[in-house]
């Protein structure tokens, strides 16, 4: 038997495969057994109740898609006496995602859902940061410090920073999490995006732009992977367009402790559970006795040279 | 460590109501100038549908169309004896492009049942059906219900002209009293369908009404419905990602209680109260 | 007879698609008449001789590939004695792409290409500036300002400013072009990325990381060229992705007053005149008398209020 | 403002050498069991082929396989006069899986022709062609060739076993002295093919030495080469992008006036002196 458990600081996932936050709900549940996953993760939730943006809120583009949902959220009072004890039926670890626009109220809203039952918070930092320029708090080093050092101050849960692709200094983001407490990093939320009805000419989203995801993200989430994985200790938990087992090994083969499946679930209903048994039939044929033995194998040895280049410019 | 039994009882629990699963076709033909009835062979556990339901179907992908999403779809028919998952639809852009390119023996991804369907209460004996184009294909099966339930059912069926009205003999032969109207004869405007219908409330022959789709429709069974205190139910749609209630992308404004809130349509509808349902 | 000219600046092209520099030279004379496109753009120039990178140098990943050329040149000297005149054939207009490591660099060879028979320069400001960082100076507004006013003190010629999407400071580096002189914006260079091989776990790869074009591109680069059009008022020309006619008009109407076609020529040589024949069609069809009808028509009135808030984050 | 004569004049202009179009598949079956045996029906204007030349295939797009790049192939045959285009090849990853499932009838767009082929001197009289697996594709239009110049050939085929040898009776056909090795008689060891090679050479039967694609026999070429002041071309293989010259993305080092240069194997090859070549 191979051994597909992988490790999260403190915590130990019995597989490496687990939802990304706002393309799962326990209506999966309707689907399969949600108990074989490595962990829960529910979509971002705010303290206050939020009505989401206008339609239509998603739109294909040619492999991928594009997304405006926002963050609709019926508050926090709801999501601790509705939505976390539903999971609890389920020996699976719980993971929280959670958004707010100032680090106080990210310290409050991380304080608050610090209850029984939640095994870790993913801290969503990819939303606007309105006491500043509006920017989000991942697309800078500074402000990634600052709402991670307040969540660090408000809980002793696991804290999982969420990066954004949008940003320019993947590196430096992903250290500043660290250094500021973060015990992982979710590497990433989807990349701004646009897509125009040629027709009507409108915009293909209600709010005129939205997040990439799925397959088009692959290889720029894979990229921020790796270079967060060389720059940090803490795990490193790959999201971005892994559509079967082969991404998600890549991922791991990468750098990524554990991998999340965001659009691939909206295709394919069935494929995180699919996605475990296959990775544990491609240890078993490939004779690896377990998924650490991939996590960051990379053999980058002969590229190493180009990468100085290769990260300032393609 | 994950067994790989163990695995295969979490992809199909006893409890699952929700299936993905691959179909083949049976046949894919022209219903008229502009629709197409697709038949599926279909295993008979997905077959156990409500009227209004849909399935979420994984287009296929071809060199000249490559849809990425599911396209939903509502189920014109469901017989689990033979194994058979009926479709109407029209083709609307590359996924419906793409469906209708379907040959026999081709296979297709589909995944449903899904979604909350038509309610047929005990006390509703009459049955009011008004529907226009593609969006008679989620009233065939209530009418079948209807049949079964043995209540009598009224149908207006609404389009361009005779030649693209569907199902109308279907409608007939599950013993219904068909109406038709068509922009062609000039059947078809508000007016005489007020009109039509108002006989037949006055008539008594309305408990309650369903519709799907045309907001001109919707306006008017609204009116009728608030009129005379008929309640009804609207079929609606609005553009899906995953189609089990998971994204959020769905929802559609409802009125209820004075304030408004937003639904998904794919998991709390397609099908709702037709006086909560907004104009659009 | 409907009008597809173009008017960049002092610049006017017969028709608005010409090819993206890298991905066109005059081999493809061997196709079809390059005399059909409204301008020719050459592969970026430096004033050395350089190498370029390793083998791999491009990989396919799903729907569109990921390149790492980097940029091998025969050095300014053979440049302006072989390749400026094989296009003085033609009348189209040529524009010369290039690249330094310092602004002073930049200014140096900007001035020796201002030579008869180059219509305009492009600057491709996407590659690392070894002065500081090392990150390439279209990363940031500041590096960006600094080399645009440096060739802008180097060359009457129009400049034209290639920026990338690896910055998350779009509109701040589209405004500082414009603000140092830049005549265009081209808009945009690859975004960086990795793929790896899950067999041999090497990356795919000879330079580790590359830069992602093709379809995958697109919805990207049209976010980033509205941003750009909204923000500046010299024209920009599209870039990422675009493959077909419609792909085109979707640039044209998000803002580009003109677009370059890369990867698209890989795998469709004939794309380029079969998208200007295209495009002509298509503007006799819907009774539009000319391309700039179509510049910036984008309905995005209802979507503006959702702006802030999702450039900030989707 | 451009019209449309003028762009169709400017799509295939009078001096156009590379072509991109579309043809259709004429037959596409096993030639033995690994190898495949595509025939395309090809215009004729594009069939002005010299051996040692590609074509670029935009293999299709099917629900199982999306390969994204073009694929380079080498020309394993041209008849201008019957509209025909011959491929071997091996299923290697997506592109060539997805080549496969190609039927009669199907199209397939192809651009070419494509790079620089083999050079046949006036005094070179006796030709020796060294080979292995699928690389004999790209020596059969060679061959044929040579059979046209009426020059001497002799053909070394190395295989595995005797029965993955291809082209064995086409190059005899052509009036080849043909002289197959194999792995599991042991006769395709270096030592082995030294030996044959240099008793060809002694015997006066070698003016050019032309062969392609594996390493181990580069190196005994070149030695042999070498020795006696033989000259030789082997053909190169590169992952490729555009096909034609403009992306870079194909070079490969060669020896040259004492320093490493890169050329393209799309445009100055796919053939190559043989000296200048490295081993990798
Ligand atoms: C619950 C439900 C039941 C439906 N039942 C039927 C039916 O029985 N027969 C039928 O012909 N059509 C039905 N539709 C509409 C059908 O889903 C669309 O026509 C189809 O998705 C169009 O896809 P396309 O790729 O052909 O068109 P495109 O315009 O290329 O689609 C682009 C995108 O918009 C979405 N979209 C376009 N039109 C609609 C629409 N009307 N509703 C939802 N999404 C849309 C597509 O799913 C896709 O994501 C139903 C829709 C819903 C929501
Ligand atoms: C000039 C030339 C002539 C060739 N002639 C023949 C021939 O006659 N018969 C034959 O069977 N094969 C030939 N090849 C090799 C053939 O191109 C590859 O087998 C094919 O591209 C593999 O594609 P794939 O999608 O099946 O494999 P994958 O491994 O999935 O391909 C992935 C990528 O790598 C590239 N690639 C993989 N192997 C090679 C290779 N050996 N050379 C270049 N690129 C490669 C592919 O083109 C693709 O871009 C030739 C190659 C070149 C350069
Ligand atoms: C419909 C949709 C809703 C999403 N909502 C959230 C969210 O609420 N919080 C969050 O952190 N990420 C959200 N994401 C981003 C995903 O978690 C994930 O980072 C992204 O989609 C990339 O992964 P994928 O390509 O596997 O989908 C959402 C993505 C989609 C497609
Ligand atoms: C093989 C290759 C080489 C490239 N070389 C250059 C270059 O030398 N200079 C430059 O500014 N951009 C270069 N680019 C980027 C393209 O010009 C273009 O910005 C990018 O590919 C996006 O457009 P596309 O998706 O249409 O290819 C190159 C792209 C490719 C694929
Ligand atoms: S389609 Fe995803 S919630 Fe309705
Ligand atoms: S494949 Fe593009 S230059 Fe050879």
């Amino acid at each position: 038997m191979v051994d597909l458990t992988t490790r999260l600081g403190t915590l130990t996932l019995k597989n490496p495969v687990m939802p990304a936050s706002g393309t799962f709900s326990d209506d999966l549940a309707g689907v399969f057994d949600l108990g074989c996953l490595g962990a829960h993760v529910t979509k971002t939730v705010t303290r206050e109740i939020r009505g989401g943006n206008p339609t239509p809120r998603v739109c294909e583009v040619r492999g991928s898609m594009l997304n405006s949902i926002g963050i609709p959220s019926k508050g926090i009072d709801h999501f601790i006496t509705e939505v976390i004890p539903f999971y609890q039926r389920y020996e699976t670890p719980l993971v929280v995602s959670i958004s707010a626009h100032s680090g106080d109220d990210f310290a409050r809203i991380c304080e608050e859902i610090s209850v029984p039952g939640v095994a870790a918070i993913e801290v969503n930092i990819s939303c606007p940061n309105i006491e500043e320029d509006g920017k989000a708090f991942a697309m800078r080093p500074s402000s990634t410090r600052m709402v991670m050092e307040k969540v660090r101050g408000a809980s002793d849960l696991p804290l999982w920073a969420k990066l954004t692709p949008n940003t320019g200094e993947t590196t430096e983001v992903a250290i500043a999490a660290q250094e500021a407490g973060a015990d992982a990093l979710v590497v990433s939320n989807t990349l701004l995006s646009m897509a125009i009805d040629i027709h009507t000419r409108k915009p293909k989203l209600g709010s005129l732009m939205g997040g990439l995801s799925g397959p088009s993200l692959k290889p720029i989430a894979l990229r921020m992977v790796y270079q967060c994985a060389k720059s940090v200790n803490i795990p490193v938990i790959g999201c971005g367009g892994i559509s079967n087992v082969e991404d998600a090994i890549e991922f791991l083969i990468a750098g990524a402790s554990a991998v999340q499946v965001g659009t691939a679930t909206f295709i394919n209903p069935l494929i995180m559970p699919t996605m475990i048994r296959d990775l544990e039939a491609y240890l078993i044929k490939h004779g690896i006795s377990s998924v650490s033995e991939l996590v960051g194998s990379v053999d980058d040895a002969a590229a190493l040279d180009g990468v100085v280049f290769m990260e300032a410019a393609p | 460590m994950i067994a790989n039994l163990q695995l295969s009882d979490s992809i199909n629990p006893a409890d699952a109501v929700i299936f993905e699963v691959e179909t083949f076709v049976k046949s894919n033909k022209p219903a008229n100038g502009e629709y197409r009835h697709m038949i599926l062979d279909a295993p008979s556990h997905v077959l156990n549908c409500q009227p209004g339901q849909f399935f979420h179907l994984l287009c296929p992908t071809s060199e000249r169309h490559q849809p990425f999403l599911r396209r939903p779809m509502s189920i014109y028919g469901f017989f689990p004896e033979k194994n058979e998952l009926h479709f109407l639809y029209k083709i609307a852009g590359k996924g419906t492009a793409a469906l209708s390119e379907l040959g026999t023996g081709d296979h297709l991804n589909v995944v449903g049942p899904l979604g909350h369907g038509y309610s047929i209460r005990d006390d509703w004996r009459n049955l009011l059906l008004v529907a226009r184009g593609v969006g008679l294909a989620t009233m065939a099966p209530l009418a079948q219900e209807a049949q079964r339930l043995g209540r009598k059912l009224t149908a207006i069926c609404s389009a361009r002209s005779e030649n693209v009205l569907m199902s109308v003999d279907h409608f007939r032969a599950l013993g219904a009293d068909v109406i038709t109207v068509t922009d062609e004869q000039g059947t078809s405007s508000v007016e005489n369908m007020r009109r039509i219908i108002e006989e037949h409330v006055a008539a008594g022959k309305v408990d309650t009404m369903y519709t799907c789709g045309s907001n001109r429709l919707l306006r008017l069974l609204q009116e009728i419905g608030a009129a005379h205190g008929i309640p009804g139910e609207i079929a609606l749609e609005q553009q899906m990602a995953c189609g089990i209630g998971m994204c959020h992308c769905c929802v559609r404004p409802f009125r209820r209680d004075g304030a408004i809130v937003h639904e998904r349509v794919c998991r709390e509808g397609p099908v709702f109260d037709m006086q909560e349902a907004m104009g659009w």
